[in-house]
């Protein structure tokens, strides 16, 4: 065991890029169909997630928060939760599954409770971000004795009243206003919309939701693009780099080149044969 | 926001009390509401799926931050309803499970939901698959899944984040009729591009009240009503004082909006 | 009914000097002995009571968790200054908060055994049942024990190998399937993009001509093919108010729909009048 | 008929493969054009020269790169910043470029700074890229920069910190005690640091908001370098000027390299993607052309 632990670390570096290359194309494979390999590392990954979910619970809360607390600072108490927790495992019981009924109304009881914080936080603050002017006016300063112009006040520093409108800030307001009753007159379950002003302003917002949907799609695939390049980039300048030398990226590109083309010959074969290639191997 | 302050607690309470009122009310008298198109694609995907003789996949979503949540039990709920009106048609329906404290709670309900149906029988415990709780962990069981099991209908309900076009573009690369429906909004664009119909944002809660047709639903759709009704006008009355009051140099709109914002 | 809450104050009080009091040695296991039994007590109690009051009792259970934290922020609060923040208000729920959230996270975590037994049930008989799939039950446990082994090992036995071991596993291979996971959206999102993206309706039409223009909005290419036009018409000029007017309120109109969908739902599941099979046959 | 029926149902292998080398292409070798530069030879005949320059895209920087980047070029030399790599591998895609970026620049203006991170992952991270840029700028670890390591709790750490730097960070990644470093000569506390940087990529910098702009706002200031899909968030604290201003995802880097006029792994990545841009709107038009000429070919067709 000895001679592990000195190997293993002067060779941690290269062991992490080789398994990064395998797990990377191991899964890139799915993007052709699915097959055996993407199952077997697909499985691997439920297995390590799963395994990292178990040493978090352990590690991060029930050590500290619930072992600590109990065999190193004595707080006994801490025994009833495990006790709630453990009640959960009588669901698999036919007689007995109203224990775990319990232990989920518990649950069920905390969740509901914080909702009322989870409303307030997340859309009170943005009422009064939607108070917004419709119709420009100049800057107006609070009253002052000398009835300074708004320069002068500005450098005296008088408390500022109102920022001014111009013009253009009218305009998106009133955009900003409208888009919002339109969108929201569209989320009203309860009444008929009979009245033609009711369908129209329906009916627009309908439109302006599609217009905000392709707004988010857009602005999106900036952050997607932007992983796929870094993938990319650790398969040519990291793993390419970093195991061939200078000469690695150039490689990689090739080697990844091949697999494309193969990757297309075999959908176009497979497309030949008639076969649908989506049928998984 | 830590505690609530005046104009909060005013209005959690006030809508509170409209919402369980039109609950009780919705006892006594029928009300309506109109018909949500995506609702409607879900029965022709189940008859789909019957045809086919292939399962259907039902998701409940992976939640916001973990645990039993409000939005995982609305998915569940629209998922129960699914599955009691597949039963009849023995098409089968697996269920993946995000949450560990969700398997009972799934177990439990899809269980209520054959024998409610009249098929307890149909009712197998291996179609609810705890898989994991991480995120891309989950996105790529699912779609090895959907890909196995040639699934001819997939059911995305409940809130997802990046993965939620990984799950949508698989099931429709495998042939698979789906029916979104989720509150997260910056992911309804990738649903909408994959899936062929999508639940937008509160039609998604609506959703349960109009497959069940239950009054209490029911009342609880016209209270939730009300009370984005008294937002709104919140919102215009805040508009127009605003505007007024830029006008007149008066104090009136500032101290309006203090209150929503002055601390507890 | 402010005398019923002195009542359940001082006997609150009470309690916590005498019984929840922190012990060591011999006199921690009897507590700990004393509070299985007092559990075990309850809990035949209540399988002997019949089946109405079995329901009520879980009732009123989410009841009172949940009366907890709506009313910890409901109440109105006075200055309780704290060591970390002076500035601290609260009500005289505020100091107990910290407890049940907790309490709540240690229950969340014993529950990751039913996860577990779930996966664990599924994967042995395919092990065990043997042929085609049985690689992939091995790989999926080869997964489970390396990494839970590894890191549970991590704090009582922190050497080098444990660590290096720990950080293959992790960084090596889960942290780049996630960056592969990621990173195959970008394929889809052309795929589903070229598929869907067809002028068939007017909404359709809306949704592709906003990506498009928000796109160029977001690349040189296409500042390039707009740097001569007027700066309002510059493509980046255009899709930042396309962001931030339009856009930033149609989602504020969902998320005030969401909030009090969200709101009406956890008033069913508290107020125990949610329908739907879950909670029919409670 | 065909053809048309072929533009809009191509298989999606063929855009995968041609997704894979739009990106990987430009980030082999940055796209360089041919250019003819005329010039007078010896004889006063004139004389074209050919040369490869590299073809820069036009960038144009968004008011809250600016801000970052004019307030790191406004510091004088040997002032002192804090860098906060709060991220891990998994958004390396957007995070690296711009810590990246940001280091070029403190190295550029010779600012002293130090890196500390609330994520394991991030002073392993950091420090191999400060290792890797440090020779082009003369840096040299200990003395112009240095790595004080990966904290536990950033509340408790930020509240020791402020008061008591040696205190709280008393060695550095490397196990060196960091009073003997001169990149830490003179600085005691909080009120010895201009600037501070969280890079991140959820909100950790509310807590730098929090326990070190909030309190030393006269002589500290305080920027950040969010993903693209934290950044909306971080827009209020930018209005109020809690944030002088704020990188957002790998757009946000590229153009502070812009601004730098150096070609790191931002500029690299910008030309692969405005090229998967093109790709996926191109794909887009190829789909509806074919579609709306099929339409009109068969509308033709009926009525004959």
């Amino acid at each position: 065991m000895t001679g592990f632990s000195p190997w293993l670390a002067s060779h941690l570096d290269s062991l992490m890029l080789w398994i990064g290359v395998f797990c990377t194309l191991g899964f890139y494979s799915v993007l052709y169909r699915e097959n055996r390999v993407y199952r077997f590392f697909e499985h691997l990954y439920l297995g390590l997630a799963t395994g990292v979910l178990l040493v978090e619970a352990w590690n991060d809360v029930l050590l500290p928060k619930w072992f600590d607390a109990i065999f190193k600072q004595g707080e006994w108490w801490w025994i009833f939760a495990s006790i709630v927790g453990l009640m959960y495992y009588f669901i698999f019981s036919r007689k007995l599954n109203w224990v775990a009924r319990l232990a989920i109304g518990f649950s069920l009881g905390v969740t509901a409770g914080q909702e009322f914080q989870a409303f307030t936080n997340n859309v009170w603050p943005q009422i009064p971000k939607s108070f917004k002017p419709l119709v420009p006016h100049p800057a107006l300063y609070a009253p002052n004795p000398l009835h300074l112009p708004p320069k002068a006040a500005e450098a005296a520093h008088i408390p500022l009243l109102y920022p001014q409108v111009t013009v253009p800030d009218a305009i998106n307001n009133i955009v900003f206003t409208v888009v919002l009753l339109c969108v929201m007159s569209y989320f009203f379950f309860s009444f008929e919309q009979k009245s033609r002003a009711l369908k129209g302003t329906a009916a627009m917002g309908r439109w302006l939701l599609m217009f905000a949907f392709g707004a988010i799609f857009g602005s999106t695939i900036m952050a997607r693009l932007a992983l796929l390049i870094d993938r990319v980039n650790f398969l040519m300048t990291d793993f390419g780099s970093g195991v061939m030398g200078p000469p690695g990226p150039l490689i990689v590109f090739f080697i990844l080149f091949a697999l494309c083309g193969l990757m297309l010959w075999m959908s176009l074969r497979a497309r030949a044969r008639g076969e649908g290639t989506d049928e998984p191997s | 926001m830590e505690h609530a302050n005046t104009l909060a607690r005013c209005a959690l309470i006030t809508f509170s009390v409209v919402i369980v009122a039109m609950i009780f009310i919705a006892g006594k008298r029928d009300l309506y509401i109109r018909r949500i198109q995506g609702l409607t694609a879900i029965d022709e995907a189940i008859g789909r799926a019957t045809e086919m003789g292939r399962p259907m996949v039902c998701l409940t979503g992976l939640g916001i931050n973990g645990g039993i949540e409000i939005v995982v039990l609305q998915a569940l709920a629209i998922v129960t309803y699914i599955v009691r009106s597949s039963a009849k048609f023995a098409a089968r329906a697996i269920c993946p499970v995000y949450d560990p404290q969700m398997v009972p709670v799934t177990e439990e309900a899809v269980r209520d939901a054959y024998s409610l149906a009249g098929r307890p029988d149909r009712f197998n415990p291996n179609d609810i698959l705890f898989l994991t709780s991480r995120q891309f962990a989950f996105a790529a069981s699912v779609s090895g899944l959907i890909w196995r099991e040639k699934a001819a209908a997939c059911f995305l309900f409940g809130y997802y984040y990046a993965e939620s076009l990984i799950l949508a573009e698989t099931g429709q690369m495998v042939g698979a009729i789906q029916v979104a429906g989720t509150p997260a909004t910056t992911q309804i664009p990738f649903l909408i591009a994959a899936c062929d119909y999508v639940i937008i944002g509160d039609e998604f809660y609506a959703a349960s009240a109009y497959l069940s047709r239950e009054p209490t639903l029911l009342g609880s759709i016209v209270g939730q009503d009300i009370s984005k009704g008294l937002m709104l006008l919140s919102v215009l009355v805040g508009v127009l004082l605003t505007t007024v009051c830029g006008l007149l140099a008066t104090h009136g709109a500032q101290i309006f909006a203090l209150w929503f914002t002055q601390p507890p | 009914m402010r005398f019923f809450l002195w009542l359940f104050l001082w006997l609150f009080r009470w309690l916590s000097t005498w019984l929840f009091v922190p012990r060591h040695g011999r006199a921690l296991y009897e507590s700990l002995a004393g509070a299985i039994a007092f559990s075990i007590v309850v809990l035949a109690v209540l399988s002997a009571a019949p089946n109405s009051i079995r329901k009520y009792t879980i009732r009123a259970v989410t009841l009172l968790a949940g009366a907890f934290f709506a009313c910890e922020f409901l109440y109105p609060v006075h200055s309780m200054p704290t060591g970390a923040d002076p500035a601290h208000r609260g009500n005289f729920l505020t100091p107990y908060v910290f407890t049940v959230t907790t309490f709540a996270l240690i229950v969340s975590a014993w529950t990751v055994g039913l996860g577990l037994l779930n996966l664990a049930q599924l994967h042995g008989k395919r092990l065990i049942r043997g042929g085609e799939n049985a690689i992939y039950s091995a790989a999926f446990f080869f997964g489970l024990i390396s990494v839970g082994i590894i890191g549970l090992l991590q704090k009582p036995h922190a050497n080098a190998i444990n660590k290096n071991l720990y950080t293959l596993l992790y960084t090596g291979a889960l942290q780049n399937l996630d960056a592969t996971v990621f990173s195959i959206i970008a394929f889809y999102i052309v795929s589903a993009a070229y598929r869907a993206f067809r002028v068939r309706s007017i909404e359709a039409t809306l949704l592709l001509a906003t990506a498009i223009v928000v796109m160029l909005g977001q690349t040189s290419i296409g500042q390039v093919m707009t740097s001569h036009f007027p700066t309002a018409m510059h493509t980046e000029v255009i899709r930042d108010w396309i962001m931030s007017q339009p856009n930033a309120a149609a989602v504020r109109a969902i998320n005030f729909g969401l909030a009090v969908g969200s709101l009406a739902v956890a008033l069913r599941v508290w107020l125990g009048l949610e329908r739907g099979s879950f909670f029919d046959s409670q | 008929m065909n053809v048309l029926r072929f533009l809009q149902t191509v298989d999606r292998r063929l855009l995968y493969a041609l997704l894979f080398l739009t990106v990987a292409i430009p980030l082999l070798h940055p796209i360089v054009v041919p250019t003819v530069v005329l010039g007078r030879g010896p004889l006063g005949w004139l004389h074209p020269t050919f040369a490869l320059r590299p073809f820069v895209l036009p960038v144009t920087v968004s008011p809250s790169t600016l801000m970052v980047y004019d307030e790191i070029q406004s510091l004088p030399p040997n002032s002192f910043v804090l860098l906060a790599p709060d991220w891990a591998a998994g958004s390396r895609g957007e995070n690296g470029p711009q810590t990246e970026a940001l280091m070029r620049h403190l190295m550029k203006r010779h600012i002293r700074f130090a890196m500390v991170s609330f994520d394991p992952q991030g002073p392993i991270i950091s420090e191999a890229m400060a290792k890797r840029l440090q020779d082009q700028y003369g840096y040299v670890e200990g003395v112009n920069w240095t790595n004080l390591g990966f904290k536990v709790d950033q509340q408790d750490f930020l509240k020791a910190f402020v008061l008591d730097v040696r205190g709280a960070a008393p060695q550095d990644y490397n196990g060196k005690p960091v009073a003997s470093e001169p990149v830490m000569a003179g600085i005691r506390s909080a009120h010895d640091i201009r600037l501070v940087i969280d890079i991140s990529a959820s909100d950790s910098y509310t807590y730098f908001i929090k326990f070190m702009q909030g309190p030393y706002k006269e002589n500290l200031k305080m920027a950040a370098a969010l993903t693209s899909v934290m950044a909306p968030e971080a827009e209020n604290f930018v209005s109020s000027r809690q944030l002088i201003g704020c990188l957002v995802g790998l757009k946000g880097a590229i153009e502070y390299e812009h601004l730098l006029g150096v070609s790191g792994t931002a500029t690299a990545a910008n030309a692969s993607l405005s090229a998967a841009h093109v790709l996926i709107i191109f794909f887009i038009v190829l789909g509806n052309v074919a579609m709306l000429l099929e339409r009109a070919a068969r509308r033709r067709e009926d009525q004959e």
